[in-house]
C-alpha cells in the first residue's frame, strides 16, 4: 500500500486543520480549564463534528456513518493533537465505534451505532485498575445472577468517563486477577444503578475518570462479545484507541517543532537570531527525523489496522511506543529552546507537554509497548 | 584534630538541648522550607529553632561574627552540618540574603553595607530577592535595560525584571541595572540594593505550568534607591553579577541531588517486583538503573569538584557543567519518577506533588543559566575551543 | 492492470528458466557481490547470470533500451524485483556505474558519451570509481583543487583524491576537478570521466581500522582526459556532483536497513532466554526493543519517503534526513550486535565478521556527507533555519 | 575521604605519565601488532615498570611490594589507558596480587607475592566460559583426586593467558553449572600436564586466550582460599580488575577527548576551524562532562577498595558501567569529529575504540554492571 494519503484523506486533513484551527483551537481547552467546565469539552464544536462525519467515521455506512476507515481516523485524531482539542472523539468515534462495529451483537450495534455516528452518545472504555496499564489485570468482578450479571469493583484513568452514556468495562468472569482467560467486556450505561463515576483533575485539563461499580446488575444482553473471551476484543478496542493516541501525539509533536521553528527564526539573544546557533539547528534537525519517523509509523500502523486489524497488533504497539518517546522529546525540546516563556502557564507549550504526557501514559505507555514489543517478538 | 572533637561535642551538646522536636522531622514539603522576612508566617517551633540558632550565628556559620555568622572555619562548619544532620534537624532558614547576596556583599560590600545588610540577613528578617533577567535579556543577560538615573542624593530606577523568585513574598531586591547606555554592554551595568516597601516597586506573579507561581515580573517605576546602596564600583556590577551567577549555578545543579529516596526503591514501591525479584516494568528498571549510576557519578563529581576547589585545583568553569548536569539529570529522574507513577500522577495534587516537580525542573536548565550557555562557557573556557 | 499481470507472467517464466540455482543461494558474504568491470573474476554462474540479465536489458531494467536498459516503467521494474526476490535470486551486477554515474549521464550527458558508457556499464564490462573528496576537501566538498588544464584538444589533470571506493580494481573514474581557480568556488568546478588505464593515474589503498581496504587514495600525475568525457557544463560540474550525492546519500542511508536478521533473533540465538522466556540480558533487551522499533519506524519512512517522491510530494532535502538517520541507526545497530556477541565478536575473524562491520559502521556517517553536514542540510533547506 | 588525589598519589601520576609517553606511547602497541610479536607485550618495558615499583603497587612490603594501595593501582591503570600501552599489569598486578595477598594462604603468598611485585611472575585470571560473563557460571570441573583435585574444561577470554606463569581457575567442586556455591579457585602452573592455551587474535590486539585442562591434577594446596566457597574471593579479585579497567577507560577517553579537542582547534572546514561550529563546541562539552563524571565514579570506588574492600561492590559496579558508556562515547565522538582520518588504521583513534570495546566486555559490560547495580539495590 503506498505510504501517502489518497485524495479523500487528504481533503479530511484539509478540512479537519481548518475546521480545528479556527473553532477549537488550543484557546478553547485554556477556557474549558479556566472557566471550570464541568463537561471538559465544547458541546458545539462536539456536534459540528458530527455534522461533518467525524463520529461516524468508523461506524459502517448501513448503521449511519461514513465507514472511512482507520487512516482516516488517524488523520483527524493527528489534527486534534495539533490544536489540543479536548473532546470524546478517540473514546467514542474511535475506541466505541470499533468495540461495536467489529464485536458488537446485532441488537447491539442496531442501538448505539447510529447514536455515535450521530454524535448522540458518547461512550468510555473503562479497563484499568491500577497506577500502570495491564488489561489482563482484572480485579472487577462480574458474578452471574439470574440471567444477567452483577458487577463490582473499580476502574481508574477512565478517559470521558463522567460525560459517556456507556461505559465499556472489563470484568472477570472467571480466573485468577492477572489471567488472559476469564475477562468479559460489559456494555454498562453510565446511568445503571449502582454506578458512580468520579472525575478527576487532570494534568492536562482533559477528561478522564473513576467509575466505581457497586452491585451493578446488567443481563446477558450487556456482553460485548464472548464471556470469558473478552481480552482479543479488548485488545482490538485498545489498539484502535492506541493508534489513535499515537496520531494525536505525532500532531502535537508537529505542532511542538514548528512552533519552535518559529520561534528560532524570531528570539534574538546576542545580538543574533538564535535559530542560527547551529547547536539548536541541529538539535531541531534531529528532532524533524524523528517526527517524520513517527509519521511514518503512525501511518503505517493505521493502514494495518485497516487492511489486516487481525495482524495490527506489533505495528500499534510500535506506534504507541515510538510516538511517546518522539512527542515528549518534541515537547521537551519545545519548553527548553523556548527558555523561560515557555515555562509560563500563558503561552501554550505547557498544555502540549502535560497532555502528551497524558497521552503516553494511557494504554500504555513507551515501556509497556517496548516491553509487549519484545515478548511478541519472542525475546 | 582535637580541636574539632571538642566542637563536635560542644555541638552535639547545643543541638540537643536547643533543637525543637518539630525540627526534627522531614519536612513534608516545599511548605515547610523556612525563607525569613516580614512576610513569612513561622509556626512557633521555626521561629524558636531560627531565633536560637541565629543567636549562635549558625544560620550563616562562615560569616563573620560582626556580620551576623559565627566565624566558623571551613572543618568546623562541617561538623555542624554532620551534627545536624545526624539528629536529623532542619535547615532554619534558607534564602537568596545566605546563598547569592551575602556572598557577594562579603566580596564587593563596603564595611558599612555589610553592617546594614548582612545581620538582617542572618536573623532572617530582611528576605531578599534577585533581580537580574529582562523580557529580552534572558540567557543574553549583559543586554539588559533597566535605567538607573543619578539624581544626585539617590538614584531613580525605572524598568522590568523578570523571572524574580518569590519578588511578592520579599522585602528589599537586589538589582543588575544599566547606568551607562553608551559603553559596551559589559561595561554600564551596576549592582544596587532596592528596598521594595516603596510605590515604585510592584510585582506580579508569572503563573508557571505547573500551577505553580514562585516568580514573578518585577516592575521599577521611579523607584528610588540609596546612593550607598550600589555595591562595588559604579559601571561595574558585571563582575558582581558573574560570581553571584557562579554561586547560583552551583546552586542550581546541586539541587535534586540532596538526601533524594533512591529512584528504584520508589518505583518498587509504585510498580512492584515480578517472579524473577525484578521491577516489574523492565525497559523502566534499564533506565532507572542507568540513571542511578549517572547520579552517583555526578554526586562524587560534586564532592571532587568541591574538594578540589579546596585544595586549590581544578577550574572554576566546572561550576558550568555541574549546573549542566546536575539539571539535565534532576529533568531525567523527575521523568522517570512520572514513568514510575503512572496515571496517579496525572491527577492534580498536593502542591508538591510529582506532576508540579516534574513540570517544575524543565525550568532548571533554563534559569542561572541554559544548559546551552554553561556548555558554551565549557567549550570555551575549559576546551579552550575558539570562537566564530 | 491486465499488462502488469502479463508481464509478471512473462518475468516469472523467464527468471525460472534462466535463473542459475547458484545465484538463488543467498550470499555468504560480501565478496559474493558481483561488480563487475576489466579485473573481475566471476564464477561461470555469476557471468552466466550477468550475460542472461544484460541481455534483456535487466541489469538496469528504468534505463532506455538503446543504453544497455529495458525501459521498463517504475510499476514494471517493481514487478521484476519482485519476481526476483520471489525466487531470492541474487542481484546480477552492482556497482557505482548503476547507482551514481549512470543517473548522473541520463540527467546531465549527452546522447553520445550515454552511447559510449553506459551500456559498458549495464554489461557490467567497465567498473567506475567516485573521485570527489580530497585531504583538504572533506565536508566541505566544493573547496576541492584537483586541478585540471584545457590543452587544447585534451585536458591534463593533476592531483590527489582520498576514499575512492575500490578504485584499485576500478577501470575508469568520474572525478571531481577545478577548472577555474578564480572563480567563487562552487563555480570553478567540472565534472570528467578519466581512464584510469594510463601512466598518470595511480591508487594506493588506505587501511582501515577494520583492517580492510574498500577506499584507496587516488593519484592524478599529468593524467590525459578527453574533451568529449567532460559531462555537462565547463564550470558547471557542482550541479552534477549535488545530484549524484542525493544519490549516494539515499543508498547509504537505506543501507543497513535490507533484509537483515532481526536484532532480537541474533540476541536469543547468542545469549538465550532467562526462566521468564525474556532475553538473558535484560538491560541489553530494552535497547534491542527500542531499536527494533526505530528500525521499523525507519523502513516505513524510507517508504513513504519514496512514495512522497513519486506522488511528487515531499522535499527533495528528506534524502538527508535518511541519511542521517539510516547511518545513525546502522552504527547504533552494531553497537548492539556487538554487545550481544560479546567476547566471541572481539576476536578477528571472517572477513565479514561483527567486529569489521562494526568498525566499518563508524564510517557511514562520515562518508556522502558527514551527519553534521545532513543536519545542517536539513535545518537550512526543511526547516529553514537562517545562517549566521 | 577527600576527592583529591594526595601528594603521593600525584607524583605516581606524573612519573607514570612521564614514562609511558616516552617508553610505552600507542606507538609501541602498534608496533607489537604490526611485528606479530608473540608475547604481546614488551618485556623491556615491563621490567621497568617493575624496577619503579608498579607490579608491587598491591603487594605488602613484607613480601617485596610497595603496598601503595589502590587508589595508586587506579592511577597507573589510567594512564596506561591513556596511551594504551600493552602489558600484564592489569592481570598480574592488579588481580593476580588481590587474589594472592587477601586470600592466599601464607605459603602461597610467600612463593608468589615476591615473583609478582619483582615482575618476575605474570598471572592470568581464567573465569569466563561463555561469550558473556557470568562468574556463577562455571563448568569447569575439579574432581576430588587423591589429596588433590583434577580439573576439566574450558575458559575463554582469559587476559594474558598465554603469558601467564600462573593460573588462577574457577572450578566447580559441587552444585549444578550455574550456583553460587561449589566454586572453587585453583593456582595451576601454566607449564602444568594438560594445560593447553591458546592466543586469540583480538581486535584491539592485546593478550586473550582460551585454556583448555584436560584432566590437570592439582595437589589441595593449589586451593586459594575456601573449597566450594570460591566465588566470593573470585568476585573480589574480579572487582579489583573491573575497577583497574574502569580506570584504564577513564583514561582513554580522558585521551580521547583531549586529542578531539586539539583536532577541533587545529581542522579546517568552510574556511573556519571546525572547533568553532557550536554543535560540536556543544558535544564535546557533553563528553567533557560525561568525563568528568567517569574520573569521579573511579576515584570512589578505587577509594572504596582502599577504605572497605568488603562494601565496595556496588561502587565498583556503578564504575565499570559507567566507564563501559563514557569511554565508548569517547571514541565514537573521537572518529566522528576526525572524519575520514579517523577511520584509518593510520591514525591511533581506531586502537582507542578497539581497546574501549573490549575493556568494556572485559568482567562484565555496562549492561551487565547495571543489572547487577539493579540487583544489589533490590529491584
Amino acid at each position: 500500500m503506498s505510504m501517502v494519503l489518497n485524495d479523500d484523506a487528504n481533503m479530511l486533513k484539509d478540512a479537519a486543520r481548518g475546521f480545528l484551527g479556527k473553532s477549537a483551537p488550543v484557546s478553547q481547552l485554556r477556557k474549558l480549564r479556566d472557566d471550570g467546565s464541568e463537561d471538559g469539552f465544547d458541546r458545539q464544536t462536539w456536534a459540528a463534528m458530527a455534522e461533518m462525519g467525524w463520529t461516524g467515521v468508523l461506524v459502517p455506512e448501513a448503521h449511519g456513518g461514513v465507514d472511512m476507515g482507520y487512516v482516516a481516523a488517524g488523520v483527524i485524531a493527528e489534527e486534534m493533537g495539533r490544536t489540543l482539542t479536548a473532546s470524546p472523539y478517540l473514546s467514542t468515534a474511535v475506541m466505541g465505534a470499533t468495540a461495536l462495529s467489529r464485536f458488537g451483537s446485532d441488537a447491539q450495534k442496531s442501538e448505539w451505532l447510529p447514536k455515535l455516528a450521530a454524535g448522540e452518545a458518547v461512550t468510555a472504555v473503562a479497563v484499568d485498575e491500577g497506577r500502570k496499564h495491564n488489561p489482563a489485570r482484572v480485579g472487577v468482578t462480574a458474578e452471574r445472577s439470574g440471567n444477567g450479571f452483577r458487577l463490582n469493583g473499580r476502574k481508574g484513568f477512565v478517559a470521558e468517563g463522567h460525560v459517556a452514556d456507556m461505559l465499556i468495562v472489563s470484568a472477570r468472569t472467571a480466573g485468577g486477577e492477572a489471567d488472559a482467560e476469564g475477562i468479559t467486556l460489559f456494555l454498562v450505561p453510565r446511568n445503571a444503578a449502582g454506578v458512580s463515576v468520579e472525575r478527576a483533575d487532570m494534568v492536562d485539563s482533559r477528561n478522564s475518570a473513576s467509575v466505581t461499580l457497586e452491585n451493578v446488575d446488567v443481563t446477558a444482553d450487556a456482553v460485548l462479545g464472548e464471556v470469558d473471551g473478552g481480552l482479543k476484543p479488548l485488545e482490538a478496542v485498545l489498539d484502535a484507541g492506541r493508534a489513535g493516541l499515537a496520531a494525536e501525539m505525532s500532531g502535537s509533536a508537529q505542532q511542538c517543532l514548528e512552533t519552535t521553528a518559529d520561534y528560532l527564526k524570531e528570539r534574538k539573544q546576542f545580538g543574533q537570531i538564535i535559530g542560527t546557533f547551529q547547536a539548536l539547528q541541529h538539535r531541531a534537525a534531529h528532532l524533524y527525523s524523528e517526527v517524520e519517523l513517527g509519521k511514518s509509523i503512525v501511518l503505517k500502523a493505521l493502514q494495518t489496522l485497516d487492511a489486516a486489524p487481525e495482524h495490527a497488533a506489533m505495528m500499534v504497539c510500535a506506534a504507541k511506543a515510538k510516538l511517546g518517546q518522539v512527542a515528549q522529546l518534541a515537547a521537551r525540546e519545545a519548553i527548553q529552546m523556548h527558555g523561560g516563556i515557555g515555562m509560563t502557564d500563558e503561552f501554550d507549550i505547557g498544555f502540549y507537554i502535560k497532555r502528551i504526557r497524558v497521552a503516553e501514559a494511557l494504554y500504555g505507555d513507551a515501556n509497556y509497548h517496548a516491553d509487549k514489543f519484545a515478548r511478541m517478538r519472542k525475546y | 584534630m582535637p580541636d574539632l572533637d571538642a566542637f563536635r561535642a560542644e555541638v552535639r551538646d547545643w543541638l540537643d538541648a536547643n533543637c525543637p522536636e518539630e525540627m526534627r522531622q522531614p519536612m513534608e514539603s516545599e511548605a515547610d522550607i523556612v525563607w525569613g522576612g516580614k512576610k513569612f508566617n513561622f509556626t512557633e517551633p521555626q521561629k524558636l529553632w531560627l531565633d536560637r540558632m541565629a543567636a549562635k550565628g549558625w544560620t550563616v556559620p562562615e560569616w563573620p561574627v560582626e556580620y551576623g555568622g559565627a566565624g566558623l572555619s571551613k572543618p568546623e562548619a562541617k561538623v555542624l552540618r554532620e551534627e545536624m544532620q545526624r539528629i536529623k534537624a532542619r535547615t532554619p532558614l534558607q534564602s537568596f540574603g545566605i546563598w547569592m547576596l551575602g556572598p557577594a556583599l562579603l566580596k564587593y560590600g563596603t564595611h558599612e553595607q555589610k553592617l546594614e545588610h548582612l545581620p538582617p540577613i542572618a536573623r532572617g528578617e530582611i528576605r531578599w530577592a534577585q533581580g537580574y533577567s529582562e523580557p529580552n535579556a534572558g540567557s543574553d543577560l549583559a543586554s539588559l535595560m533597566t535605567k538607573c538615573e543619578d539624581k544626585g542624593d539617590h538614584y531613580l530606577v525605572n524598568g522590568q525584571k523578570v523571572w524574580t523568585s518569590y519578588a511578592d513574598r520579599a522585602d528589599w531586591i537586589f538589582v543588575l541595572v544599566r547606568t551607562d547606555f553608551d559603553a559596551p554592554k559589559h561595561l554600564g551595568i551596576s549592582f544596587i540594593l532596592v528596598d521594595m516597601d516603596q510605590p515604585g516597586v510592584s510585582t506580579r506573579p508569572i503563573k508557571l505550568i505547573s500551577g505553580r507561581s514562585p516568580f514573578c515580573e518585577t516592575f521599577f517605576d521611579d523607584a528610588r534607591a540609596e546612593k550607598h546602596n550600589l555595591v562595588g564600583e559604579l559601571n561595574r556590577g558585571w563582575d558582581v553579577a558573574k560570581y553571584l551567577l557562579t554561586h547560583e549555578r552551583e546552586m542550581i545543579g546541586g539541587m535534586g541531588s540532596g538526601a533524594m529516596r533512591p529512584m528504584g526503591d520508589i518505583a518498587v514501591q509504585q510498580i512492584g517486583l515480578d517472579e524473577s525479584g525484578r521491577l516489574a516494568d523492565p525497559m523502566l528498571r534499564t533506565d532507572i538503573a542507568r540513571a542511578e549510576i549517572d547520579g552517583l557519578a555526578f554526586m562524587a563529581t560534586m564532592e571532587r569538584v568541591a574538594d578540589e576547589a579546596k585544595a586549590g585545583q581544578g577550574t572554576g568553569a566546572n561550576s558550568s557543567m555541574l549546573k549542566y548536569y546536575g539539571t539535565e539529570f534532576n529533568k531525567r529522574r523527575l521523568e522517570l519518577m512520572m514513568d514510575s507513577a503512572g496515571s496517579e500522577a496525572l491527577e492534580w495534587g498536593a502542591d508538591d506533588d510529582v506532576a508540579r516537580n516534574w513540570l517544575r525542573t524543565k525550568g532548571n536548565s533554563i534559569e542561572g543559566g541554559t544548559s546551552e550557555v554553561q556548555l558554551n562557557i565549557i567549550a570555551k573556557r575549559i576546551l579552550e575551543l575558539p570562537s566564530a
